[in-house]
């Protein structure tokens, strides 16, 4: 079909979202080119000043954005597991069915800022239950929050407890629609329970995966309010990842111009890397 | 809902204003926060309040979250509100992005604020955009009572930007009834042959807390640790890291810089005596309480303020917070200058001074100012006068929880604290460490320059690497000496030097 | 007054959907094309119905240029080979859809809608939900609702191809029936199928399309009996027509090693090469005949259908009974060499059994 | 084998239940305690392990000058910018994934998929990136600390996600369905509201519940874009982390700032198990 009425179903949006965007677009891109500060805020031309200083003497941005990687992916790695896991399990009958599928969405529809506040007191290293109820077992205090390595593993905890619901939502919603036929046709050649998930189920949810995936890592990507209230990307610069870093830049210590370059190269890079990842994602699961 | 509000307000108001009854103390009857003392009479006083007429008009505050400062602020706009009519609109924000929250409209030419809470470190970034404090006001008496440390803080190059209506420092708070107990002291001299007493040096401090840290030394069936402070990166914890190198670091031998030698601009902050403080900080996250390693301000508060720790320094909070009447270490509590040191570096000879020194830090506190784009100057400057009034302030500073703590000559007086509830020995204890402060000639002022957050936040970082164990501590303060002379090349030497020069010659005295 | 496509092209990628498709279709006659998957049969319905507009080429009816007239003024009527119905309606709100569109009376809506229910047997189901119905009865709501609009045209895109076999066979019997008594003398009725049988039991006017090209176009019977070339051969045959090379001399016609006697309609053709067609119903088992080896046998229905291999050819054979072979025996078979059809070896029909010939 | 399958199975889920629910229910028990209780040691059960107190719970509607910090208009605010903005995401959004799940769009090497993708792409922006620029933005058009500046900005939030779920959910609805209501006599707009939205109300749903989950939880252009005339309840509630935090309102202001969204997810639940919200996600 092809109309001239399509652009009038197309345009409204577009060009709301173009409209809205456009300026703040050009603006940042214009004032990463600048050297505001707080103690000049002007939109004075410095050439690409700021884009060297990132390249070549920000290790600090750099660091954050490898942090922020290994944040994301194990983060959506591990939703994407536990979320597949916890699909299958109340795919088909079980007890209490309804009550487990709505338990499980909850986290998800919880404010990430509000909810890491609680979490922050729930690993509270002497204050919080956690360490409280290990104590309770023997297990000496774990430093949840302040200890470089364990701190990431916080917020990876958070973030699972926040966001699985999504991907748990996604694939539940991707098995319920699968067709009926080849779990008829397993069962008839006697698969095995596990042969059936490699042979049929993994391979028909293949697409829905890879679009879980995708939206799960464009979020995770924006790791932040976890972040920001849990640790402030502490201790040291352990837990720092790429938004909050151009965050303090940004807001913090108010260089807005070198905010705004590390804005649009974080963009930049997102963008291609996330394109990169859905193609090689869809060559490893979807085999033709 | 809002304009219910604003109706019953005006109504009350109007009652209140052709209200023919006068009697006594009605202010008192009326604002039940200033019963102690009713109404003193001043130029800003609930009396002199009550003949403005600012009805019609809106006030607009950005204040600290609820209650640190955001709730005296939140109650004087509503007594304000209702002695003049006006309608007084008060957003709360946390203390991080308090300065966000005010920099980015003043970038962007707007005035959302008419008056704007902050700290007093921000003033050289705010100036430009804060009105000046009119000659009215710094001329009342009750400003005249303000000691002239925080007339100081308050001003730039002799001009007052922000509204004194706090003061701040850091002391040491340590449990008396350990430091102070017969028993413990037999046992901590037998234990190091040393005695128990209020650290005179932060290796003393050390000592003690490591002694008493991770056993239950109350008797409560929990355990305690040694010392609560504020190690979370970019939560005020390079204040912290300033007061424990004070007294390694400032040496009155050695005027012209604190952080940076007024001459050359070198960073200081990787001379020994700052190495050997963060040397002395690594070592005390071994008796921090679990987590303490990321202790915010209000852990800290938390943690000695319930009597989990045996010492902490930083603002009153937490002294006031373990104060308060129903707190199980009420009375229990002793405030003491910041521990000096046993040697002091020279940075002029390059090596250590030996002897005692100890050297107050002025850290920054709650500071407040009027935008110069707002259309209500007058009224805001009103309720700010109005804020720190006498028998406000005298209600405020008692209550822990607002934040407000004391500037002014009055307050350094014994019978302030005893009103509400202290031991004489405690409030006498208070009052002299705050007073020494005062008269000490060996102060540090916070640093006020130029990109001073980048200058904090490079320290902090470098700080917690330290802390957190991933970087030495010569080799973090190296790597935040080299980001600062980044910051100095990318803000100007001449810009930085100029504003620091102010602060240098208070710390030096000739101001 | 007429429905005239002229060179019509559509390409909206590498390859061509219709290649310069031509036709001229009248009122009150039915019209197939004949087509397999792919072959361009939709795309063309589609462009009639508007839904495509040709990058190339005309079509006009009652004289007016129809490219310029978007699909909803054009009155047509369509049925997809998906069961296409409005789920959100029952059955009844379903066929008065394009009635209610058109603003016409109740009183008028009413009747029609009751016509087409009692023409496609589907009284008594008007408040039914469509997704109560089974695929017939969708099929046939979806045919009311054409039906009832009395479009002028009307097309049925391989309408049965979806319904399993003793439906397919029931619904075909029934459109005879409406096509014959349900529609008025205006109407053009396009049906698309892949299913030769169906061609030949309609009975109208052929189009045979492949891969958006027409391949011949004439009534049923002369596509069947003349096919013009192999393809329409292959196409307009189930199972497809066997090929075999081979070639004609003064004496017989060779295969395969094969010698047959030369049959009379080939009397006249020139001695050499020829693709040869012969019909899988027209080879018979035989004692006598040639040997194949089996590939493959399937049984559907009351018929055998035999792959057979020899050397280099592949045929398949239709036996009218239900027989087990087992896979790589050996079958004697006999051709019907009186059903031979020559094609050139530019595939063209050079000479059918039935006098026609390409050309 | 099965057994063991079976016991792993209710294991993990009880496990999982629990760890959903540890979080509340901490927050529960904390919301009745009082600043010792919280910090003298860690405590569970009101009343065996300490004295509970509503304090917390009066703070969400005192006035700040009491110490409170007055939820209810915030609480309003929320729930208006949020729905409005879903609304009107929704719409638009709708629109124009309809648009690129039907029609063919061509412009230089621009296609379909690189629109839907420039769509989606808003979302790969941290919001720290836009607030500046939206501030400066919002300022020039007046429409700084209004709930309308939200609501604008709230769209470039949610249109992506109502684009990405409705264009998923289009693709499965047969485009014969539409071509059907062509053919009918409904021009394009008709065919799209007479037949194509009354069979997608399941998409709608889903992807307007998105829509609030999305708006409800943003926190940092409600920050950065609003000053007294309007704040939103994750303001507000963070707000509260002062430097004296009072977990216990903390934690009374977010178990009422979740539980508005618990409807939200029966509501998503109920879709699920119907089978309806199959074609609605990919």
């Amino acid at each position: 079909m092809n109309f001239k009425h399509k652009f009038v179903f197309l345009f409204p949006g577009l060009f709301v979202l173009i409209g809205i965007l456009i300026f703040p677009i050009i603006f940042t891109i214009r004032l990463s080119l600048s050297g505001w500060n707080s103690y000049t805020p002007e939109m004075n031309f410095i050439g690409i000043t700021n884009y060297i200083r990132l390249f070549t003497d920000d290790p600090r941005f750099w660091e954050s954005f490898f942090r922020l990687s290994f944040l994301s992916v194990t983060t959506v790695i591990l939703q994407y597991v536990i979320g597949f896991a916890l699909a299958m399990m109340v795919w088909r009958e079980i007890k209490f069915k309804r009550f487990f599928r709505v338990i499980f969405l909850v986290p998800m529809m919880t404010t990430p800022v509000i909810m890491t506040v609680i979490w922050r007191t729930f690993f509270h290293e002497s204050l919080g239950p956690v360490n409280d109820l290990l104590g309770g077992l023997g297990v000496k205090p774990i430093l949840w929050l302040s200890d470089p390595v364990i701190a990431k593993f916080t917020v990876i905890i958070v973030e699972v407890w926040q966001w699985t619901p999504f991907m748990f939502l996604l694939l539940l919603a991707g098995l319920l629609s699968l067709p009926k036929e080849p779990f008829l046709a397993a069962a008839i050649d006697g698969a095995s329970p596990f042969r059936k998930f490699v042979y049929v189920t993994f391979p028909l949810m293949a697409p829905i995966s890879i679009g879980a995936i995708i939206i799960r890592l464009i979020e995770a990507s924006k790791i932040m309010d976890t972040v920001f209230v849990l640790t402030s990307g502490g201790p040291g610069t352990a837990t720092e990842t790429s938004s909050f870093y151009i965050y303090i830049k940004g807001l913090r210590e108010f260089q807005m111009g070198y905010a705004a370059t590390l804005s649009f190269t974080y963009l930049v890079i997102m963008i291609i890397s996330l394109t990169i990842i859905a193609k090689v994602l869809t060559k490893l699961m979807i085999k033709e | 809902m809002k304009t219910i509000k604003t109706c019953v307000t005006a109504l009350i108001s109007a009652l209140l204003v052709f209200s023919p009854v006068a009697y006594a103390d009605k202010w008192s009857d009326q604002f039940p926060h200033i019963k102690a003392t009713g109404d003193i009479p001043g130029d800003c006083s609930y009396e002199s309040m009550s003949k403005k007429n600012y009805k019609g008009k809106t006030l607009k505050i950005n204040t600290h979250a609820v209650p640190v400062m955001g709730e005296p602020t939140a109650l004087h706009a509503e007594q304000f509100a209702k002695l003049t009519g006006a309608k007084v609109d008060v957003t709360h924000t946390p203390a991080g992005d308090l300065y966000a929250k005010a920099m980015v409209p003043f970038q962007a030419g707007q005035a959302p604020y008419d008056i704007v809470f902050g700290f007093s470190n921000f003033i050289n970034d705010w100036r430009r955009y804060l009105e000046p404090v009119p000659k009215k006001y710094v001329e009342m008496k009750q400003m005249k009572d303000v000691t002239p440390s925080h007339i100081g803080v308050a001003s730039w190059d002799g001009v007052m930007y922000q509204f004194p209506v706090d003061g701040d420092r850091h002391y040491l708070k340590y449990r008396k009834d350990v430091i102070d107990n017969p028993e413990y002291q037999k046992q901590y001299k037998e234990a190091t042959g040393k005695e128990l007493r209020v650290p005179q040096t932060w290796k003393e401090y050390g000592e003690m807390a490591a002694y008493f840290n991770n056993w239950d030394w109350d008797g409560d069936g929990e355990k305690e640790y040694g010392s609560a402070e504020v190690m979370k990166k970019d939560d005020l914890m390079y204040a912290a890291f300033y007061s424990r190198s004070a007294a390694y670091s400032k040496n009155p031998k050695t005027p012209g810089g604190f952080f940076f030698d007024l001459e050359t601009m070198k960073p200081l902050i990787n001379n020994p005596g700052f190495v050997e403080a963060l040397t002395d900080w690594v070592e005390a996250t071994k008796y921090v309480p679990p987590g303490g390693i990321n202790f915010g301000l209000g852990d800290e508060i938390g943690s000695f303020g319930g009597g989990q720790t045996l010492f902490s320094f930083s603002w009153d909070d937490a002294f006031v917070a373990a104060m308060q009447p129903d707190s199980p270490i009420n009375n229990k509590v002793g405030a003491a200058q910041l521990p000096g040191a046993m040697k002091v570096w020279n940075r002029k000879t390059n090596s250590w001074d030996e002897g005692f020194n100890q050297a107050p830090f002025f850290v920054w506190g709650w500071a407040v100012g009027v935008a110069k784009k707002s259309k209500e100057k007058e009224m805001a400057f009103d309720y700010l006068c109005f804020f720190a009034n006498e028998a406000n302030h005298q209600a405020d500073i008692g209550i822990g929880r607002f934040g407000v703590n004391p500037f002014r000559n009055d307050d350094f007086k014994v019978d302030v604290w005893t009103q509400i509830g202290w031991d004489k020995d405690i409030a006498q204890s208070y009052v002299d460490t705050l007073a020494q402060m005062e008269q000490s000639k060996n102060r540090v002022f916070p640093l006020r320059v130029p990109g001073t957050f980048e200058f904090n936040a490079a320290l902090a970082t470098a700080a917690a690497k330290a802390l957190a164990g991933q970087l030495s501590p010569q080799a973090a303060l190296d790597e935040a000496a080299k980001q600062w002379e980044d910051i100095l090349n990318r803000v100007g030497k001449d810009n930085v030097r100029k504003a620091y020069a102010v602060g240098v010659a208070m710390e030096d005295n000739k101001q | 007054m007429n429905l005239i496509g002229e060179k019509i092209s559509y390409k909206p990628d590498e390859q061509f959907h219709l290649n310069d498709v031509s036709f001229n279709f009248k009122k009150g006659n039915l019209y197939t094309i004949l087509g397999r998957t792919l072959s361009g049969k939709t795309t063309l319905l589609k462009t009639i119905a508007g839904l495509l507009n040709p990058d190339q080429g005309s079509i006009s009816f009652e004289e007016k240029d129809f490219i310029k007239i978007p699909v909803w003024e054009r009155n047509v009527a369509m049925v997809y080979q998906q069961f296409i119905n409005y789920p959100h309606l029952n059955v009844y709100e379903n066929i008065t859809f394009p009635l209610e569109q058109r603003k016409l009376s109740p009183e008028q809506i009413k009747k029609d809608v009751d016509d087409a229910l009692k023409t496609v047997g589907l009284v008594g189901f008007e408040n039914r939900k469509i997704q109560e119905l089974s695929g017939g009865q969708q099929q046939r709501v979806a045919l009311a609702r054409s039906l009832a609009k009395k479009a002028k045209i009307l097309l049925l895109d391989e309408p049965l191809v979806n319904l399993d076999y003793k439906l397919r066979e029931q619904l075909r019997e029934e459109f005879k029936r409406i096509f014959s008594e349900g529609l008025s003398q205006d109407t053009i009725l396009i049906y698309s199928t892949t299913d030769p049988q169906e061609v030949m039991e309609l009975n109208g006017e052929v189009i045979v399309l492949d891969e958006g090209k027409v391949l011949q176009k004439g009534p049923a019977k002369e596509i069947f009996e003349n096919p013009s070339n192999l393809k329409v051969a292959e196409i307009s045959n189930d199972p497809p027509m066997n090929v075999l090379k081979g070639s004609k001399n003064p004496k017989n016609l060779n295969f395969e090693n094969i010698s047959l006697e030369i049959p009379n309609h080939f009397k006249n053709l020139e001695d050499k090469d020829y693709n040869f067609g012969i019909r899988a119903s027209e080879i018979k088992l035989d004692k006598n005949g040639e040997e194949f080896e089996i590939e493959l046998a399937e049984i559907s229905g009351s018929e055998t259908l035999l792959h057979l291999k020899r050397g280099n050819s592949k045929i398949i054979a239709l036996i009218e009974e239900v027989m087990n072979f087992k896979i790589h025996e050996k079958v004697k078979i006999n051709f019907n060499v009186n059903k031979f059809y020559a094609f050139g070896e530019d595939e063209k029909l050079v000479s059918s059994p039935y006098g026609g010939t390409n050309g | 084998m099965s057994k063991l399958y079976t016991f792993l199975k209710y294991f993990f889920i009880t496990f999982w239940t629990v760890f959903v629910v540890a979080p509340f229910l901490w927050a529960v028990s904390t919301s009745f305690k009082d600043f010792q209780s919280v910090n003298s040691k860690v405590t569970y059960i009101p009343w065996l392990d300490f004295e509970p107190t509503l304090e917390g719970w009066r703070v969400l509607i005192k006035s700040p000058a009491k110490g409170g910090v007055d939820i209810v208009e915030p609480y309003f605010n929320s729930i208006f910018v949020t729905c409005t903005a879903s609304l009107i995401s929704i719409v638009l959004g709708t629109l124009a994934a309809y648009a690129l799940s039907r029609f063919t769009f061509k412009a230089g090497f621009v296609r379909n998929n690189d629109i839907t993708f420039f769509f989606i792409s808003q979302r790969i922006m941290p919001p720290i990136v836009l607030s500046i620029p939206f501030f400066i933005f919002l300022s020039t058009i007046g429409l700084l600390d209004s709930l309308l500046g939200l609501v604008v900005v709230y769209i470039v939030l949610l249109m992506p996600i109502a684009v990405w779920i409705m264009v998923d959910f289009f693709n499965r609805v047969p485009k014969e369905l539409d071509e059907t209501a062509l053919i009918d006599g409904c021009n394009p707009y008709q065919a799209f509201y007479k037949v194509v939205l009354p069979n997608s109300i399941p998409g709608l749903i889903v992807a307007g519940m998105f829509c609030i989950i999305f708006g409800w939880i943003d926190f940092f252009f409600a920050f950065i874009l609003t000053f007294t005339e309007v704040q939103l309840l994750p303001v507000k509630v963070v707000a509260l982390n002062s430097s004296i935090t009072p977990w216990w309102s903390l934690s009374a202001s977010a178990l009422v700032s979740v539980a508005p969204l618990i409807i939200v997810a029966f509501i998503v639940e109920r879709y699920l198990s119907k089978g309806n919200l199959s074609g609605a996600l990919k």
